[in-house]
């Protein structure tokens, strides 16, 4: 029964089934927080796990079955049967330029925080004219 | 030889307007049951203002008020032909048509209205507002009536459109422009109930009061010159001209006839009233005229 | 229930619109699972044996795309610096701050310079095996932290953070430069770098270098966020 | 500054003259602009070269005139007034109309750096965006027209036009039309008009009457006759169309002009009522010459008029005919220049007035537009009323002022180009066809048959001549005559010393006592029905409303900048569902 | 010489900040402008020397791995941005005088990351990498935007950089999309892969794409953000986002356009997104008072405009296109340069400043940049305004010209009451005078201005062609992929 169920997941095609299910799941969370949050640190939470998502998505809809990570090691002498490794570049770049983002966007939302001591969406604004 | 002409028809004018003058005198003092003065009474007095000294002065271009409203009358009377069918009493009609003379019917009043204007007199300068307020209304059904004319006829010549009635005269083919044109003639003419302007009781301190002397026989000149170029012009557009002095006299006197009768029929328009009722009535038949007469 | 007590409008209106927005998109990418594909991936696999790196992944990240690993080093380091302008305008006080425990500080103190040597180690063989500059980086500027939260006394010399991060900046790019220099392409791999080197420590050329350098790189950018942070989040 | 921008004029105009007959062009090819096959260029043509006479002309009278105040206070006038002369150089001397555009545009910017300085905000604002919905519509127009003839020449231009569909040769007309009626002012479009010419600079706004709204004509010329044809059948109703615009335009303004009170407001209007009358006659298609004539008479008697309020209100300081009254005596020579300009204006018979209106009647009449020309003649004979009153109230009655009492004469560079102005206009009155042969040149450009001409007295209709010379003559001999015998018939009438003693009432009036009476005349046309509409409606609410709605357009898509960030990510969702779903479909 | 420079020397500079810093206050600053200065004579002597598209590869060669293109076109934004850059930068040093920056040595970095990803943007034939520029671009304005620290600025920087995240987010997820469908970065290959992509991904890919390009490039329905960043920002940095930064994404968005989806339906769709984008922001102007806030809805309106034009996919319209983005970044940069000198004289930034203002010389320079931007004859707006009705014209979309007519009207509503406003006879404050320097800076620009308005024909040969190269996608192909 079990193992039935695991062949059944086994499949390529059940397991980017799964994995866009999944991310897409994590996306439409993120997207709900963003539209509904208010507070400026749960907008940059949201927005995190959209990336995440996005990011989830990406690497496990690129990851094939049955081949292994593109690294050299005892078992593999050769450049074959690897995965593909530019989407491992590639979110490696996005997550630290995420990451990067999402840092600069704490330290201004702190920094207004101090001097406005305002911390959510709708307060702000200053720019009424 | 034209000068002679030219004289004759200053002449002749300037003795039938006086003799109208005097006529109407004494035809408006009948209708109001009292006798008027003699006929030529108007001719004496103004060869007798003529030799009065005048009182006051406010300047040249209070002089040349007058002058121009004179000069005006006889440039009018000059480029009106007598008859359209001789080639003497022309005048100057040959070297102009309607549009000059429309045109020249207007320079009197202007003179006037600057003559009277320096004069500083408030009461002169309400009877040239009142005045050419009124032309405005007056002259608008008179040029649609012409117009029509001109249009019928093809041609702004007078003494064509005189000649081209030598069959149904106009004011009988085209009653709906002859109407309007009368209507405004009577204005022209200063009569009843078109006289505001020159309203001798209301304005009595008016541009006549401020001229004197020989100013005011120019005046009374111009206006008998003036009346009887007028005259001869409706003749010519609306009466079918004329072939001879006597034709001429007859017509011209008949339709002054009925111009003081109607004057003296009716009561006097304020001001606003008679643009409005001119604007109105004579117009909205003239354009009708208009209308009916040139559709094709 | 009452719904329009319990959930408000907003609440209801975003869920509607996400869910609808998300189950749209979800149904296009269900119904268009990509399929396997020859990819610019695989040649690149092919051509990384060329480059005498073991981890093709590093390969990819410091050589074949080298220049996107530039600008990402560009934005962690403006957004460093970001986040010092931010912060640094308070001065850093521990007056209200709990004195930490003696055992912890020298818990801390111990762990530090091996949490510093791991971090070292990842750094120095990320060609050959897992890891690299970032993940390195990263792990010393964690070490960096636990210094940070153990003791309120700790504060980083931020000369010597900024004298690292200099260099590493300056030098990355000048290897580059070097690299269009010597072998007409910027970052190209100007030093020997040969197959038959593959798995040892000195192999593949300019790639563990560069990513020696990114690791420091990330490293102190990383160590300087957190100490902004933590120094400004003293105040609050 | 004045200096040079007299030289300049006087230059400009001599080489005008000495190179009247020359032909000369240059074109210059657009293919670098990735215009390809786009020729523009200059050329010297009839009907250019009687533009720039009146462009030339102006300019070098303004430029006179300019040197009556001692300080130079025109200096942003002078300025500017050579560039916007090189401006409508360029707008009449091009042959296509990208160089036609790039002129009305930098005309249209020139004349706003000089009204700046003078013009309320409102009326500066009214002024540009009047102008820039010209230039924007004749920008369009040139567009469309350009998509039809793939090249901007007029000549090309009407070809063009016959490929465009029904629907786009309406829109084209229109927008043209429109870009044309806002320069002259037709009714409805007039709203910036009479506010800009009432605060400029005065001898800016004489320059604005006499040559700047010329220049919508000219666009109306080039436009109807070589693009559009209007002429021909198709055309017809929008020929009736436009000759009723342009006489409504003339009977409105006329009556706008009766009741207005200050000097150049009038002007305004008045001018506005003649660019009426040449726009009707321009429907029709023996009309042209007429346009001409009546253009530049009104060019020169708008010089005059214009010139002549100036130099009263820099002697007086006072622009309105109810501060101002009695200066007869005291201005003598500017008294009679001003009879002869408004005698011009009234088209009273010796001068040169007459002529223009003349042809303008005639030819009405010739097109058998009867109604239309009842109304031209109605607005003429009503103009009387405000040709008076400008005289009346500047220079008749009673002075309102002491200080009205004690002016002298006016500066005599104010005079000089007046009585340039007033002697071309005497003559052109003795000799109603002198200028004919020159003007038949243009028509002979122009397709449209030329005025008959024999001899340089008589102007020719097809209605029936008149003989400028014997008319005139007929009226200087009998003035004459009459004058003398006056003066012969003796008399010694003593002069008043004291303006007062005029018969009022009976009673001597005081200097307390209100006797300039004049300047309101025509008032009580308040009571008759249609005169009263007409004075109560004005554009400014219709313009006041659109601004409005505009207004509160502005004010209800403001919301979309909020700045409220989280409404804007509903938005921005909504937004991709929508186009998620528009995809799909 | 290579065009790695570009993006390579202002990264190094960047880098290399804490040396520069030792030479004193002004050592940063001055060395930023050298740097600034050589990149543009760079520019100008490979304009100068460049008969052929030049492909730098960059460590392996395309498709596998990314190449800087610097063809016709991508010179003449390398040449715009490092000129208007320089010219800022030159106007900065008088500037920081009177209100410098606090730390400067950061900002100048800023400004110069800002120019090195600004040309990467141009130069870059790798999506991955356009998207590593997009955010380098985006993360060095997010911190321009707040650096001075109110709370005005700090609003603003972080509406800038939540919507940045955002567009990032929707960036990067195309991005995934089209490597996981077609297997490559490339945008050569990606061009010719794309028409074969089943429709669903194709609208996913491009709705993604759209929404986040669009957030950066301000175009309608997605640019609530824009006016906000615009008012709290300082006018000096604002000068350089209407200028510089927008006016490359506004290039690599179309690129992409031409490059993946030039389909008739969906440029349509952006022809009319332009025309409603110009028109609703020219409206709303109408009654703004903050000057910083009411340029911007005027950069709103112009990147309409420019949307317009690129968007009709013809070579005569993006050469009007690039007529106007030249004319509207140098008017731009001359009236945000002259704003942050005035509001630092007069401390207001209301409308009523120019009532106030008292310098002939900043009237005029200003009067004669709005002049250019209304498309007044003579003045380089003109030239391409002309061109892009022109084309409008001949497609036949004349509700379209329309629309475009009655949006420079309403525009020329606002910015003659502004100009109104300067000739308004009222008691004007102090005389303000620029130093040397700051104006010989507005001058150049002015008279760039002038000179394109006066005399097109300079610069048309080489806008054509720029305009013929950014539309010819098989050349762009055989050149990225021929160099293989």
């Amino acid at each position: 029964m079990i193992e039935g169920i695991l062949e059944y997941l086994n499949q390529t095609e059940v397991i980017k089934t799964i994995v866009i299910l999944g991310s897409m799941g994590l996306f439409f969370v993120g997207l709900f927080g963003l539209l509904s949050q208010r507070h400026i640190i749960k907008v940059f939470i949201s927005i995190g796990i959209m990336e995440i998502a996005v990011f989830i998505l990406f690497i496990g809809l690129s990851f094939q079955k049955g081949l292994t990570a593109p690294m050299l090691g005892d078992a593999h002498t050769s450049f074959v049967q690897m995965n593909d490794p530019i989407p491992h570049a590639m979110i490696l770049t996005a997550i630290v330029i995420g990451m990067a983002v999402l840092a600069l966007g704490i330290s201004f939302a702190i920094e207004y925080y101090k001097l406005t001591g305002k911390n959510r969406l709708d307060q702000m604004n200053e720019m009424k004219h | 030889m034209i000068l002679f002409d030219l004289f004759l028809i200053l002449l002749i004018a300037y003795s039938v307007g006086f003799l109208y003058y005097g006529l109407y005198r004494n035809i408006t003092a009948r209708f109001q049951r009292r006798f008027g003065p003699p006929i030529t009474q108007s001719f004496y007095d103004s060869i007798k203002f003529f030799s009065k000294e005048d009182s006051t002065s406010h300047g040249w271009m209070f002089y040349l008020g007058p002058i121009i409203m004179m000069t005006g009358a006889i440039t009018t009377l000059f480029f009106i032909p007598f008859f359209y069918d001789r080639a003497d009493f022309r005048g100057l009609s040959d070297y102009g048509n309607l549009f000059v003379v429309l045109y020249l019917l207007v320079v009197g009043p202007l003179g006037n209205a600057l003559g009277v204007g320096v004069s500083g007199n408030p009461f002169a300068v309400m009877g040239v507002t009142r005045g050419l307020s009124r032309l405005f209304a007056m002259e608008l059904p008179f040029y649609i009536a012409v117009i029509a004319l001109i249009s019928i006829n093809q041609s702004a010549d007078i003494a064509t459109i005189a000649s081209n009635q030598h069959e149904t005269i106009n004011a009988i083919a085209y009653p709906l422009l002859f109407i309007p044109a009368l209507f405004a003639f009577i204005g022209m003419m200063g009569q009843s109930p078109f006289d505001v302007v020159g309203a001798p009781v209301e304005v009595y301190s008016g541009p006549a009061a401020e001229f004197s002397g020989k100013f005011l026989a120019l005046l009374m000149s111009q206006g008998a010159i003036f009346s009887f170029a007028k005259l001869v012009l409706m003749v010519n557009l609306f009466l079918g001209g004329a072939s001879g002095f006597m034709e001429l006299l007859l017509k011209t006197f008949l339709l002054f006839l009925f111009v003081i009768a109607f004057g003296s029929l009716y009561g006097r328009f304020k001001t606003p009233q008679s643009i409005d009722f001119l604007l109105k009535v004579p117009t909205v038949i003239a354009i009708v005229g208009l209308i009916l007469a040139t559709w094709s | 229930m009452n719904i329009k007590r319990d959930i408000s409008t907003t609440t209801l209106s975003s869920f509607t619109l996400s869910a609808f927005f998300v189950l749209t998109v979800l149904s296009i990418l269900l119904q268009n699972i990509p399929q396997k594909l020859f990819s610019a991936g695989d040649s690149l696999l092919k051509l990384n044996s060329d480059q005498g790196v073991a981890n093709a992944v590093t390969t990819v990240v410091v050589y074949f795309r080298g220049f996107d690993t530039l600008g990402e080093i560009a934005v962690l380091f403006i957004a460093s610096f970001g986040i010092g302008l931010m912060l640094t305008s308070q001065t850093h006080g521990d007056k209200n701050k709990v004195k930490s425990n003696f055992m912890l500080q020298l818990g801390a103190r111990l762990l530090f310079p091996i949490i510093i040597l791991f971090g070292v180690y990842v750094m120095t063989f990320g060609h050959l095996s897992v890891g690299g500059g970032f993940q390195g980086g990263v792990i010393i500027a964690s070490a960096v932290l636990l210094m940070f939260v153990s003791s309120n006394h700790f504060h980083l010399s931020h000369r010597v953070v900024e004298v690292l991060e200099t260099f590493a900046g300056i030098s990355y790019v000048m290897i580059g430069l070097i690299g269009l220099i010597v072998v007409d392409s910027f970052l190209g791999n100007f030093l020997p770098h040969n197959i038959s080197q593959l798995g040892l420590l000195l192999s593949g050329g300019i790639v563990p270098i560069i990513y020696i350098i990114i690791g420091i790189k990330v490293g102190s950018e990383m160590s300087l966020i957190v100490q902004n942070m933590l120094q400004r989040s003293d105040n609050d | 500054m004045r200096i040079i921008n007299t030289l300049l004029a006087f230059l400009s105009l001599a080489l005008l003259l000495s190179f009247w007959q020359d032909n000369f062009s240059f074109y210059v090819d657009l293919a670098l602009l990735g215009l390809h096959g786009v020729v523009v260029g200059v050329k010297t043509s009839a009907l250019s070269n009687v533009f720039a006479l009146l462009i030339g002309f102006s300019w070098l009278m303004v430029s006179i005139a300019s040197f009556a105040s001692k300080k130079n206070t025109h200096s942003t006038l002078f300025l500017w007034l050579p560039i916007l002369s090189l401006a409508l150089f360029l707008i009449v001397y091009t042959v296509d109309y990208l160089l036609f555009f790039v002129g009305w545009e930098v005309m249209s910017i020139v004349s706003y750096f000089i009204l700046a300085p003078t013009l309320t905000p409102k009326a500066l604002l009214k002024y540009i965006l009047f102008a820039m919905a010209s230039a924007l519509a004749l920008l369009m127009g040139i567009v469309i027209l350009y998509s039809g003839a793939e090249t901007l020449l007029y000549i090309d231009a009407n070809h063009g036009f016959t490929l465009l569909s029904q629907q786009m040769k309406m829109i084209l007309v229109l927008l043209m039309l429109f870009a044309f009626f806002v320069k002259i002012g037709a009714i409805g479009f007039h709203y910036w008009l009479v506010d800009s010419y009432a605060q400029a600079d005065d001898l800016f706004t004489t320059y604005l009457s006499a040559v700047l709204s010329k220049m919508g004509i000219y666009g109306l010329i080039i436009f109807l006759t070589q693009v559009v044809d209007i002429y021909s059948l198709d055309w017809k109703i929008l020929a009736y169309t436009i000759a009723i615009i342009g006489v409504t335009t003339s009977v409105i303004a006329t009556f706008k002009a009766i009741k207005e009170d200050e000097l150049k407001r009038l002007l305004a209007y008045s001018s506005i009522a003649q660019l009426g009358y040449i726009v009707t006659i321009l429907a029709i298609a023996g009309g042209m010459g007429g346009v001409l004539y009546h253009a530049l008479i009104h060019t020169l008697v708008k010089l005059l008029l214009f010139i002549n309020i100036a130099s009263i209100i820099a002697l007086t300081n006072r622009s309105k005919l109810s501060q101002l009254g009695g200066l007869i005596y005291r201005t003598p020579h500017s008294f009679v220049l001003l009879l002869i300009g408004i005698i011009v204006l009234a088209g009273m018979p010796p001068l040169a007035g007459f002529a223009s209106k003349y042809l303008v009647y005639t030819s009405l009449l010739d097109a058998k537009m009867l109604l239309i020309l009842s109304a031209v003649m109605f607005a003429s004979v009503s103009g009387f009323l405000y040709v008076y009153k400008l005289i009346y109230g500047i220079y008749l009655g009673h002075p309102t002022h002491k200080s009205l009492e004690s002016v002298d004469e006016v500066s005599k560079w104010y005079l000089i180009p007046q009585y340039i102005i007033a002697l071309l206009l005497v003559i052109i009155g003795a000799f109603p066809a002198l200028i004919v042969p020159t003007l038949n040149t243009v028509l002979v450009q122009l397709h449209v048959a030329p005025i008959p001409f024999e001899t340089s007295t008589i102007l020719e209709s097809p209605l029936g001549a008149y003989n400028g010379f014997v008319v005139m003559s007929a009226f200087a001999v009998i003035f004459v005559l009459v004058l003398f015998f006056v003066w012969r018939v003796k008399s010694k009438a003593k002069n008043v010393k004291n303006r007062f003693d005029i018969a009022y009432c009976g009673e001597e009036p005081t200097s307390a006592t209100p006797l300039h009476y004049g300047y309101g005349m025509g008032q009580e046309l308040q009571r008759v029905g249609f005169i009263a509409i007409i004075w109560k409606q004005s554009s400014a609410s219709f313009y006041n409303a659109l601004t409005l709605m505009l207004f509160s357009l502005s004010t209800r898509l403001r919301k979309v900048y909020t700045g409220n960030l989280a409404s804007n990510f509903n938005w921005l969702i909504i937004f991709a569902i929508f186009l998620l779903c528009w995809g799909l479909e | 010489m290579s065009s790695i420079y570009f993006i390579a020397l202002p990264l190094l500079f960047g880098f290399a900040t804490p040396i520069f810093a030792k030479f004193g206050k002004n050592g940063i600053a001055y060395s930023s402008v050298l740097l600034q200065a050589s990149l543009f004579l760079l520019s100008i002597q490979l304009f100068v020397t460049m008969d052929k598209s030049i492909i730098e590869v960059i460590a392996i060669a395309p498709p596998l791995g990314i190449a800087l293109i610097l063809d016709n076109v991508s010179i003449f934004f390398v040449m715009l941005f490092t000129f208007l850059v320089l010219m800022g930068s030159l106007y900065y040093l008088k500037l920081r005088e009177k209100n410098p920056y606090q730390n400067e040595a950061k900002f100048f970095i800023l400004i110069n990351m800002l120019l090195a990803s600004a040309i990467g943007l141009v130069l870059s034939s790798d999506i991955f990498n356009i998207y590593v520029f997009f955010e380098i671009a985006g993360i060095s304005a997010y911190i321009l935007s707040a650096y001075r620290k109110t709370p005005k600025a700090l609003e603003a920087g972080l509406k800038y950089l939540i919507t940045g995240a955002i567009a990032s987010i929707f960036l990067v997820f195309a991005i995934a999309l089209i490597y996981l469908h077609l297997g490559t970065l490339n945008l050569a290959l990606i061009s010719q892969g794309f028409t074969a992509l089943e429709s669903d991904i194709k609208l996913l890919i491009s709705l993604f794409l759209l929404i986040g390009f669009g957030l950066k490039v301000e175009i309608f329905p997605l640019n609530f953000w824009v006016t906000d960043i615009y008012e709290g920002s300082d006018a000096f940095t604002d000068a350089f986002f209407s200028a510089v930064v927008v006016k490359a994404y506004l290039f690599v968005f179309f690129h992409i356009v031409y490059l993946f989806l030039p389909h008739k339906e969906f440029t349509l769709f952006l022809l009319y997104l332009g025309a409603v984008s110009m028109l609703i922001a020219e409206i709303v102007a109408l009654r703004q008072t903050n000057l910083k806030r009411l340029f911007a809805y005027s950069s709103l309106g112009q990147v309409g405009l420019l949307f317009v034009a690129f968007s009709m996919q013809e070579a005569v319209s993006i050469t009007a296109g690039l007529y106007i983005l030249l004319a509207h970044s140098l008017a731009k940069m001359v009236i945000f340069l002259s704003l942050a000198s005035l509001f630092e004289k007069y401390k207001k930034e209301d409308i009523s400043l120019f009532k106030e203002m008292n310098s002939p010389f900043l009237r005029n320079i200003i009067i004669i940049s709005m002049l250019s931007l209304l498309g007044i004859p003579l003045l380089a707006g003109f030239v391409g305004k002309f061109l892009l009705l022109k084309s409008i014209a001949f497609s036949g979309l004349f509700v379209l010209l329309g629309l475009l007519v009655l949006a420079s009207l309403i525009e020329s509503v606002y910015y003659f009451k502004i100009i109104g406003f300067m000739f308004s006879k009222e008691e004007r404050g102090e005389k303000f005078s620029l130093s040397t320097l700051q104006r010989a800076v507005l001058l150049t620009l002015t008279l760039g201005i002038i000179l394109i308005g006066i005399a097109p024909f300079l610069i048309s040969d080489f806008i054509a062609t720029a305009s013929s190269v950014m539309i010819d996608v098989r050349s762009y192909q055989n050149l990225l992929l021929g160099a293989n």
